[in-house]
């Protein structure tokens, strides 16, 4: 399909979500210098063109595992926001009842299997998710995100191999955002790029601009079809940009501070392709904006609104 | 699933746990089994298995525990039951993060959205002479860890029953067997045992002895020795560790009274201190003694066969450690 | 080592940890310092040491725990004294084997031939909704493993004092400190403390409160107020997990005759349950109450700010379970 | 050095360092079947090339690191059959006091710093020793022997990346030997050969025979000399075979049991080799086999007739 078609098709979808993430994150940051947002919050402001490049290609019933910055996946795979808000700011309401938070926002039956803590920790359930889903029959996927830094976790080459010899329907995203916390990852990773280390396992990898939504549909779309026609896993390695520091309110200890470089906007970057392909992209950009800021500041509401959970239920779900 | 049939005949350990599984996956299609030469059946739960159901259930994995447990908990999330036999338990702290910040977190963390029937079983024990890394029983370990069931079956009967009882719940599950019973014989009988029994044998009056696993029979061997001397002790064959059978341990001790806790773990922060703490906390007032407690030293296991033996408690140890408890 | 000269003044605990560092790496070439974003110093331990000492001596690592912590042993192993910070304590998880079956094996299974010193620095605790992944108190899972020290200060004393013994011991040393004591003040006084030391303040006559890092914070507070109602507490600050000071644990005891024991960790197999069953064990003739325990349940640390309330104990519970103790 | 000439001058070593490991293990094998060798022993009968050829390049002062499957390295790092055989049976002059048995000889004084019964367990270990030698100026080198079951750990691959950053002197060896356990390592292994997996770390990364002697030892050669002079890590894959099963006994369970092929001895090779190069190698084989199996025999008699260790040495050596 051509670039003019596919953005006819599906840029307003894709405009759509990129800015409810942006300003979905946008006030978690307020929430957070005000203090009302308590923990740990990594954002992935920058980062909106590789979750929703990918995740526009995923299907229902496809799962995703993902990480602590994850808000921008959730959101690309369909979960509300009131919800989501309500789990960050641990009230009842939330997608795990409060008692997962930022790092850990997951929706089971939306295929948001979830997000984790651990870097690495989620990549190889994936390949299990995966193998369920080809031994049961399902015909969906399973897309493993993580970043460059967890690129450098022995987890990760084993699942690439294991997946590889089980020929599971699995795509192995990495979204290198070029930073390992606070290390320029390039400086914690010897060899070459990323991808060429799943290379080595016979998948099919590739690098693509992450901030490019269409390049990255397009690439996600290759391989899951493959995958869904017993293809086999792939990997795409989306090179994006993280606009904020590794997570909100490091400026306290981490001098001496810089603000990251900030590369053209993956939003205005879409915005202005739809324009080249001919749509009143400005017109839908603002009409876009007016509704997601507004869609964002009543789910915030909403979840504002929220009681804490029942203390009984911290004693809960341990065991089935 | 399907009622069950016991095995009837006299069933050796291993094999008992690999007709628990076979018995599983015939009623289940969605119980697969994987792990290090599953197939061969290197450490025995698993032998046999590959004849009957192929190599598309039982599944020879590389050396990656980490991502082979890491799979097995999503394919657990995903619909399947898997049955992940880890070798020796001790091989288990290379994917340890798998089993306790993941399938041990990841149900409560999400609110109970998900579940993670998974089971991991594991050797755990000394054979004899395979030194420190192939000899330890690490179950204080994935209990400490949290979020796990975990069992120590010490004769056929509950090898049979707790690895269906672990294959058929929901919760993953660690099933711990001593290399050095793998070939243990006796017979299963359709009463079943399940996640949280206990089995108490012989019965007794003077005092409680608490262990599993190897240390179950050596406790059986002391407490006949000791009828001989007049002393009746009660032998607590604690084969569920999560659930802990605490209703069993207390009824016990509020009857006798007295009580040895025997652990072939290390010492701090063990089995037999979890044990021991409770009885301190909840059966305060029906001890007449204090509570002794026999476990590996803070040491690993030492290859030579004298060595092993000097820090493992033997059926001497215990039955003198009884005595002391009764006779003081 | 040259003699030490404690920081006179007030200090913070996460900077009296770094103090201490950077103390032995100026007394010491062989001290060499890694770990992820240890040259920001994310965590506090390391903070401003690669200021003085340059990325030569203080490293920052690719998120490869199992391969740093591993590289630690060897270097250690060969001849340098490597202080690995692993962030939140429960990332070592992901390096378990590396700790538990290599640092704390090798000397042993080589028949002493060779030492591991070797220091692993991680956060452990609470600090306010970070979730089941970033919240816990493993210190049990480090005593079980074997073959490591373990110490855990609640104060900047502790915190100066016991890195510097952790860093000059030739054994393999888990330092952990608490995230929300980071910026808890005091002062360091020239008294050092030492592996197996144990801090008693306030000394009381009926009851004893054992506890570690944020715990015994809350237990100094308990005490205080209990004071009040005429109750004297005392508290053992078990700062030194391994070896733990049986010694002081039990003259307390025989002193009160009884005894809480609180801690942030998982109940099940945890310090609580090791110092409760050792003091049934060893001090059974002195007690005059049945031993309690405060611990986490075992359920991970969720997020909510009021559930993470709910499962970590508070100065009330300490304070309520002390007055029992002594009431009934 | 031409073929000819490095064979005058160091075959005769060569040839009596591998008819002392074959010889040594034929011992063994005999002892665990007749029961007095307790406990796993897994022997590496028709690997001795490699051992040799690898340590053949070291010095006084370099460190090996070493696996379950180790008696070869040991040997070839020259340990004494004696003091080996008592560690393997117990005995309290055992080089590790008979605390560690087979699956844990080592000397430290010796260089042979540890064999680990973690597969992969001993990898970073020698990454460690190698960065210790570096910054204390010791001029020596660490090598990690592995196999190529373990090169499907993550640690290897973490320890790779490490190295390559670090740029200490390491040298990487796979002991090939077709086998994980009873699995054929191809089964589960995915992608090109195992050297590859190192290359892309930007290690210098080959593979040789393993089972020609002078091969071994000129990659080794080469590595190391480079590795010394700060060039850095190395990866040396080492295509050998396994004659024996996986450990002594296994046909107890281990059915259907199938004798692995026997490809041309590397004994035999090596003698050959030194005939083709003008020496009296069938004079000198049948010295040297006399010698050693004299050497192993007077080596197993003192050892057995050492005295197990005190019961008291169990509890000693946990901590410095
Ligand atoms: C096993 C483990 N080690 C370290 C950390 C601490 N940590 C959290 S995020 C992070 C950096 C991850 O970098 P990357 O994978 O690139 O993800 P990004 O933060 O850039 O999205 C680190 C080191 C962790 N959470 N888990
Ligand atoms: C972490 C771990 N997993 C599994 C094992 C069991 N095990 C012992 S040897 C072995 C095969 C190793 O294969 P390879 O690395 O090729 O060495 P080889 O035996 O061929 O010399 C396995 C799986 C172990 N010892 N450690
Ligand atoms: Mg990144
Ligand atoms: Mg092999």
């Amino acid at each position: 399909m051509s670039r003019e078609s596919v953005l006819r098709e599906r840029g307003a979808d894709w405009l759509r979500t990129m800015v409810r993430i942006r300003r979905f994150e946008e006030k978690l940051a307020e929430l957070h210098r005000s203090g009302e947002l308590v923990g740990v919050v990594h954002l992935s402001i920058g980062q909106e063109a590789t979750a929703v490049g990918i995740c526009s290609s995923l299907r229902p019933g496809d799962q995703i595992t993902s990480t602590h910055r994850g808000h921008h996946h959730m959101l690309a795979r369909g979960l509300e926001p009131r919800r989501m808000y309500a789990e960050i700011l641990g009230r009842a309401g939330g997608y795990c009842g409060g008692k997962g938070g930022s790092m850990h926002v997951s929706s089971f039956s939306e295929g948001a299997v979830g997000a984790n803590g651990i870097v690495g920790g989620g990549i190889a359930h994936a390949v299990g998710l995966a193998l369920a889903a080809q031994k049961l029959g399902k015909g969906s996927v399973a897309v493993a995100f993580f970043g460059d830094g967890a690129a450098n976790q022995g987890v990760l080459f084993e699942s690439l191999n294991l997946a590889a010899l089980w020929q599971v329907p699995v795509l192995f995203v990495c979204e290198n955002n070029g930073y390992t916390e606070f290390t320029p990852t390039d400086a914690v990773t010897a060899g070459g790029s990323i991808f060429a280390r799943a290379a080595i396992f016979g998948l099919p990898a590739e690098a693509v601009d992450g901030d490019d939504v269409i390049a990255v549909h397009r690439a996600a779309d290759e391989a899951l079809a493959r995958a869904r026609n017993g293809g086999g896993p792939a990997f795409i390695e989306c090179r994006t940009n993280r606009w904020r520091g590794h997570h909100e309110g490091e400026e306290s200890y981490a001098r001496p501070y810089r603000e990251p470089p900030r590369p053209p906007d993956p939003l205005d970057r879409l915005e202005q392709a739809m324009a080249g392909a001919g749509l009143d992209a400005a017109q839908l950009r603002s009409t876009i904006e007016l509704e997601e800021r507004a869609l964002v500041a009543e789910s915030l509401a909403a979840a504002r609104a929220e009681p804490e959970p029942e203390t009984s239920r911290a004693f809960e779900d341990v065991f089935a | 699933m399907s009622a069950v049939e016991a095995p009837s005949q006299a069933k050796r350990l291993a094999p008992a746990l690999a007709d628990a599984i076979s018995q599983c996956m015939r009623d289940d299609p969605r119980v697969i089994v994987w792990g290090e030469d599953v197939r061969i059946g290197v450490m025995g739960p698993t032998r046999g298995l590959a004849d009957e159901f192929g190599p598309e259930r039982v599944v020879d994995c590389p050396i990656s525990e980490a991502a082979f447990v890491g799979a097995a908990v999503g394919a657990a999330v995903g619909g399947l039951r898997p049955v992940v036999d880890i070798m020796f338990s001790s091989f288990a702290y290379v994917a340890f993060d798998q089993l306790a910040n993941q399938a041990g977190r990841l149900r409560y963390m999400t609110g109970g959205q998900l579940a993670v029937p998974l089971v991991v079983v594991g050797s755990a024990g000394a054979a004899g002479s395979n030194a420190a890394q192939h000899s330890e029983v690490p179950s204080a370990l994935f209990l400490q860890a949290g979020g796990l069931r975990v069992v120590f079956p010490s004769t056929p009967h509950q090898a049979f029953w707790l690895m269906r009882a672990a294959v058929e719940s929901d919760d993953p599950v660690v099933v711990l067997h001593h290399p050095a019973l793998a070939a243990a014989r006796g017979s299963v009988t359709p009463e079943p045992l399940g996640l949280g029994d206990a089995q108490v044998d012989p019965v007794g009056t003077d005092v409680s002895v608490f262990a599993t696993g190897m240390m179950a029979h050596r406790a059986r061997a002391a407490a006949r020795s000791l009828e001989a001397e007049g002393i009746s002790v009660e032998v607590v064959d604690v084969c569920s560790l999560s659930p802990m059978p605490w209703d069993v341990i207390l009824a016990s001790v509020e009857k006798t009274g007295r009580a040895v806790v025997v652990d072939e773990g290390r010492l701090t922060c063990s089995v037999a201190s979890e044990i021991a703490a409770g009885l301190a906390e909840r059966a305060f007032g029906a001890l007449r003694t204090g509570i002794r407690r026999l476990a590996v030293p803070d040491v690993p296991i030492p290859f030579a066969p004298n060595l092993e033996q000097a820090v493992i408690p033997g059926e001497d140890d215990i039955a003198t450690a009884a005595r002391e408890a009764v006779r003081g």
